[in-house]
């Protein structure tokens, strides 16, 4: 198996997620936050993993936009959970070594003291190693 | 086939419903789309019909192998006789395994009136199984092996 | 022990070719109970035929097996031949030697050996064949149609016409269902009261209809030919003998705050009502709820100024019994709840409506008189927006997994008369995928796009966002321009998924009839039985089966209509007598047979029995021969080996097992 | 045990129940039997202790019938079968009056034989209410004792639980005894070779003499004839004269109360040849939890049983073959 198809395997297999149910119907990408920030559209995430193109969806600015919140998963329709899929992918990536999206000493400086410590903690979750 | 089996001659009954697997089995023979002579066809009006007592009965007295064929699950005649052959043949192959039957010797297979091909195939392949089971010792009635 | 005839076919060469014909007769006669044997060129001619009659008279033959082509093919003929020749039909048995030997085989010594083997297989079946009498069961030539809508009326015309008896039992005071709710038709675009009201007349004044309004069926016993079946008339509180449908009562009546069920709740009527304009018949119903004289025992306003005496406050529900020969389903259809759909507004802005409150909304008829407007502050819309597959296509459990297959064309209609009638208003349509199979279908689609400028979207939306100054802030996607749209809009219309009337599961379960998960009624066959149920004698008719259009429906309701007719054409029905027989001795009641029967078949009663001189009253079972199909299910579900299935018996199948082992 | 006479007593005193069905004592001091009592003066020889294994629920069929209702008394685990009974339309419950009775785990003889305790003249510790850990025995040859735990049937050891599933009152406590996997016999077997297995139940079966213990003990196979002795399929009154026999009849008994059964254990405890015929019926209690969706017979008394239910996904029969 070739290594793209391997880790679209594994992000099938994190996420739980059947990406052949799409319907294309966009009601994620028309539901996203974040979609004007992202370079590839929730409704694409699922494309690129059925086109096993995990290269760049792991390289891609989406994945670190994706606030999680789940808006695409409760309303998609088929069941599919675009959302997910690039949960998985952020997994994919962290679970490499050094692979780390923000280091540790950078943090501070980018806090806003405003800012709730649920998020925080939420966000360390999600980006640390 | 295996030479030291060339004396062997397996015993195989096939059960199939009227409305598909017979009718598919009329088909094969209607395109003349040859199996082996080893089979016999019992027809049954729905596999839901097969009780497992026939099955065991067709080993006790010197069957080889048992197959049964059914309308393909959503497709019956009857709607749903199907669904309960195929959970009753489950558990009936999973016992017979679990009491060390060769699993090979029994199958259920489903096939449409249209499928002659696939009947005819389905029985080339049961019937090479069962040569390369060879004679079925572990069921039957020893008596009748000699 | 029985006198058994073997006759085996040639078939020309087909089996003479390559199974020794004469062998097989000839190893027949060492078969237990064989006494005659003989093979001909071909059995099912005239002269072969006369060869079966004559050796079953010479010999005094108590069975016969025919080892010829498949049984079917000749089944048939050969039991009415055996018939003719004064044996019992079914004291025939077929073994297959054509289409399972000898077409399949080439070694001639293998081909007949394996011809002896089927002859063995059936002739020790047949020594077990016991004589079946196929059953007899009246018809009652008179058909019930529950549901008055299109389907239903147009179901019970065409059985009318036919000459039989039919009655339409409908739930609201008036026939004519969702279609009368509907503003104008496609692909053609008439008046949809226009081209249905004619028929409610029709139906109301054929002499061989009787309209149950207000009513619903309450049970149904008995079997295809013979239903019994009671009808509950609910208490309407007006005499219809009476009543002339003037309508002062509804004007005068002071409770004007129920929600009209026929414009959807969008409006209000009074207590007493009828639901549109045009019902049939034409006689209100106290709505007992919202009427201030139940209420409170004060008021009777309707009762003064009805000068015909008409209102009655004391009436009572009543059960009318009748019998039916066949029942036709056609209780249509319903839109889902929109509950767990709150994305898109729908309780939270009166401007976010459904596809059939917008008809109500466009029609002259309705609480806008037939005015586009926007149900929260009157003002016209400039912007409208609607969204497809609203519940359909969905996995998860908030919709439908099915297509609800009207939409697109409705919304096409919509959109277009819209941009017909108010050429400044934009319409946007947002959707997965356009879907117009049809006559004349998608030239409808294309004529909305093209010529009458509506935007297409392909892409859903996300959430629908009431504005503080009440516009709609709708959020949707553009999957082909790969861009996230928002877009604000006065009015937002939703094409919600349609269902099977609620109600259906109840009159399922009275019938006996099957239902798939989405709770629309199953079809005897998918392809080739598409309008019928599998219990005998009901017949499906609209969308109680599945989503359709108008069309489909009158086409599927007059589909229905034939099989009901051509089960009322007969005096009685012949029953196929191999059917399930339970040993009342053997029988433990356990009830696991009948839960296996996909017919309702099989009863239990508390039976008498004397077995070997112990009398008692058991709980048995019992097969109504009329309804059972002789699938058999019921006999492997038994564990004591009550049941049996007569043609197919236990022991037969056994001879045939051992036979073929032997 | 007091205990429950005297609620017998105040309840065939006051006309609740016409008679009592529980169990007096054998001739031995292990084998207690089930016994009717319709009076204060016949509950004398009522006895509950550690060696009263059998089921009463299938004694239910026959006083259905019956004028008046009977106290019945139940364990945990008899009153599933009651249930399934019920469900079957075998048993009236109007006809009876459930007691649950406490349960510490039920005794074997034959384990406590297999200690080479022999010569047995009677048996402490066997008392409901008697909280011992170890049973007392006096022999011929002198006492013994044997840890209660070792004695156990090896259906306590995998009880389902000292929950009564259906009860009008309950009397005494009951204590939790399993220890064991349910299914880890079974996965031994299924672990083996096909040779090894067949070898196992080979061995096992040709033991079987037919003479219908299990089938008269089991709540499940109450049938009021049974196909092996009917001529509904040319099987009847077989006598074991090849190694098929039975073969075909305990496979055919298993697949008769597969999805009915309730694993009470009562074949295996009656068999006087010893063969583990529990091991059919879990095999295909296992099967149906892991093909069809966890299922436990007589839990309640309205639930769609395995066989006769289906879903449109069921798993084809070639599974067998694939899982290996």
């Amino acid at each position: 198996m070739s290594s793209e198809k391997k880790q679209a395997e594994m992000i099938k297999e994190i996420s739980g997620v059947n990406p052949l149910k799409c319907m294309k119907c966009g009601k994620c990408s028309a539901t996203c936050p974040s979609y004007n920030e992202m370079d590839i559209k929730p409704h694409q995430f699922v494309s690129y993993v059925i086109n096993e193109d995990i290269e760049s969806l792991v390289n891609s600015k989406s994945l670190w936009k994706c606030l999680s919140c789940f808006a695409c998963v409760e309303r998609c329709p088929r069941d599919v959970k675009p959302g997910k899929l690039i949960d998985a992918a952020r997994q994919v990536v962290v679970r490499q070594r050094s692979q780390d999206y923000l280091k540790a000493d950078e943090i501070p400086e980018l806090l806003d003291p405003e800012l709730p410590q649920q998020l925080l903690v939420s966000a360390f979750r999600r980006y640390r190693r | 086939m295996p030479l030291e089996n060339k004396e062997f001659k397996p015993k195989i009954v096939a059960f199939c419903c009227n409305w598909c697997s017979y009718a598919g089995a009329d088909l094969a023979g209607s395109s003349r789309l040859t199996y082996p002579a080893d089979v016999k066809i019992i027809r049954v009006p729905c596999s839901c019909r097969v009780n497992p007592m026939f099955i065991l009965r067709a080993f006790e007295k010197g069957a080889d192998g048992v197959i049964m064929c059914g309308c393909h699950p959503g497709d019956c005649h009857y709607s749903t006789g199907n669904y309960y052959a195929r959970r009753r043949m489950t558990l009936l192959f999973s016992m017979l395994d679990y009491l060390g039957v060769e699993n090979g010797r029994t199958r259920v297979e489903w096939v449409s009136a249209a499928e002659g091909v696939k009947f005819s195939e389905t029985m080339n392949s049961f019937v090479e199984k069962i040569y390369s089971l060879g004679e079925n010792v572990r069921l039957g009635d020893l008596r009748c092996k000699s | 022990m029985q006198r058994i005839g073997v006759f085996v076919c040639h078939c020309g060469s087909n089996i003479a070719a390559t199974v020794d014909v004469s062998k097989v007769a000839e190893m027949a006669l060492m078969e237990p109970g064989v006494v005659h044997a003989e093979d001909y060129q071909y059995m099912c001619s005239e002269a072969g035929q006369a060869k079966i009659a004559a050796a079953i008279q010479e010999k005094g033959l108590t069975g016969i097996v025919v080892c010829s082509c498949s049984p079917r093919m000749h089944e048939t003929t050969f039991r009415k031949a055996a018939e003719r020749a004064g044996l019992n039909p079914y004291m025939v048995e077929i073994a297959n030697i054509r289409e399972h030997c000898s077409w399949i085989h080439k070694d001639m010594e293998e081909a007949t050996k394996k011809a002896v083997i089927l002859m063995r297989a059936a002739v020790a079946k047949v020594n077990l064949n016991t004589p079946l009498q196929a059953g007899e069961s009246r018809v009652t030539k008179r058909a019930l149609v529950i549901g008055g809508g299109i389907a239903g009326i147009q179901t019970a015309l065409d059985i009318a016409d036919a000459g039989y008896e039919v009655d339409i039992v409908e739930k609201t005071p008036s026939i004519g269902g969702r279609m009368s709710q509907l503003d104008k038709t496609f692909p053609t675009l008439d008046c949809s009261a226009c081209i249905l009201t004619p028929k409610m007349v029709e139906a109301s004044a054929h002499e061989k209809i009787t309209i149950y309004t207000y009513s619903e069926v309450e049970k149904v016993s008995g079997f295809v030919g013979d239903f019994t079946v009671d009808i509950r008339k609910k208490a309407r509180s007006v005499d219809m003998n009476k009543c002339t449908g003037c309508g002062v009562c509804q004007e005068k009546c002071p409770s004007k705050k129920a929600p009209s069920e026929f414009n959807r709740g969008l409006n209000t009527r009074s207590a007493i009502y009828t639901p549109f304009a045009q019902a049939i018949p034409n006689v209100p119903v106290i709505d007992r709820e919202a009427c201030i004289k139940f209420k409170t025992g004060k008021c009777g306003i309707c009762s003064k100024v009805c000068q015909a005496g008409a209102i009655d406050y004391e009436q009572k529900d009543e059960i009318i019994t009748e019998k039916y020969g066949a029942i036709v389903v056609a209780t249509g259809f319903d839109t889902i709840n929109l509950e767990k759909y709150d994305e898109y507004a729908y309780s939270q802005s009166k401007d976010v409506i459904t596809s059939l409150e917008l008809e109500r909304v466009m029609n002259a008829a309705g609480p806008t008189h037939g005015h586009l407007e926007r149900l929260s502050d009157g003002k016209a819309p400039k912007e409208i927006v609607f969204i497809q597959c609203v519940g359909s296509r969905c996995a998860d459990d908030r919709g439908k997994p099915y297509c609800s297959k009207i939409c697109c064309m409705y919304t096409a209609k919509h959109a277009m008369l819209i941009r017909d009638k108010y050429p400044d208003v934009n319409v946007t349509v947002f959707y997965i995928d356009v879907r117009t199979p049809g006559k004349n279908f998608d030239e409808f689609y294309r004529r909305a796009v093209e010529q009458y400028g509506v935007n297409y979207i392909k892409g859903q939306v996300g959430k629908v966002i009431p504005q503080p100054d009440g516009k709609l802030l709708v959020q949707g996607s553009d999957l082909l321009d790969n861009r996230q749209i928002l877009k604000e809009a006065d009015m937002v219309v939703l094409a919600t998924a349609i269902e099977p009337n609620p109600d259906v599961r109840k009159i399922a379960t009275m019938l006996t009839a099957s239902i798939d998960t989405n709770n629309f009624l199953t079809e005897a066959h998918a392809k080739l039985r598409p309008v019928e149920s599998p219990t005998a004698g009901i017949f499906l008719s609209g969308v109680c089966q599945g989503p359709k259009d108008i069309p489909e429906t009158v086409a599927q309701a007059g589909a229905a209509a034939v099989k009901a007719i051509g089960l009322l054409a007969k005096d009685k029905l012949m029953t196929n007598p191999c059917t399930a027989q339970a040993d009342i001795l053997l029988c433990n009641g356990c009830s696991t047979c009948e839960n296996v029967c996909p017919y309702g078949a099989i009863t239990y009663e508390d039976k008498e029995v004397n077995d070997h001189g112990i009398r008692e009253t058991r709980r048995v079972a019992v097969v109504n021969n009329a309804l059972c199909q002789g699938c058999g299910a019921c006999t492997v579900a038994c564990p004591s080996g009550a049941m049996d299935l007569q043609g197919f018996s236990n022991r037969q199948i056994l001879a045939e097992v051992d036979a073929i082992c032997r | 045990m007091q205990e429950l006479i005297n609620r017998a007593k105040e309840l065939l005193a006051d006309g609740t129940v016409a008679r009592v069905l529980g169990w007096k004592a054998g001739d031995l001091p292990y084998n207690p039997e089930p016994a009717y009592f319709e009076s204060a003066e016949e509950l004398k020889d009522f006895v509950y202790n550690g060696f009263c294994g059998a089921n009463l629920s299938k004694y239910m069929i026959e006083a259905s019938k019956l004028e008046g209702k009977t106290m019945v008394c139940l364990k945990p685990c008899d009153t599933y079968s009651f249930n399934q009974l019920i469900k079957e339309h075998r048993v009236d419950r109007e006809k009876a009056y459930i007691v649950g009775v406490g349960c510490k785990g039920k005794l074997d003889i034959e384990k406590i034989k297999k200690q080479g305790i022999k010569g047995i003249e009677s048996i402490q510790g066997a008392e409901i209410t008697d909280d011992a850990e170890t049973l007392t025995i006096q022999t011929l040859y002198g006492e013994k004792t044997c840890a209660y735990a070792d004695a156990m049937l090896e259906r306590c050891h995998v009880c389902k639980g000292k929950e009564h599933m259906i009860f009008d009152e309950q009397i005494g406590e009951s204590k939790e005894t399993k220890d064991a996997e349910r299914f880890a016999e079974v996965e031994r077997i299924e672990a083996m070779s096909p040779e090894e297995k067949f070898a196992y139940f080979q061995s096992e079966l040709s033991k079987c003499i037919r003479c219908n213990a299990c089938r008269n003990a089991c709540p499940a196979c109450s049938c009021r004839k049974c196909v092996f002795d009917s001529n509904k399929f040319d099987s009847s009154q077989k006598a074991n004269v090849d190694s098929f026999e039975e073969k075909m009849f305990h496979i055919i008994r298993a697949f008769h109360v597969a999805g009915r059964c309730t694993d009470c254990g009562e074949c295996s405890r009656v068999c006087p040849q010893g063969i583990p015929l529990h091991l059919f019926n879990r095999k295909f209690i296992k099967d149906i939890d892991a093909l069809y969706g966890e299922y436990q017979a007589g839990a309640d008394t309205d639930s769609k049983a395995p066989l006769t239910n289906y879903t449109f996904e069921d798993a084809e029969p070639s599974i067998v073959g694939k899982r290996g």
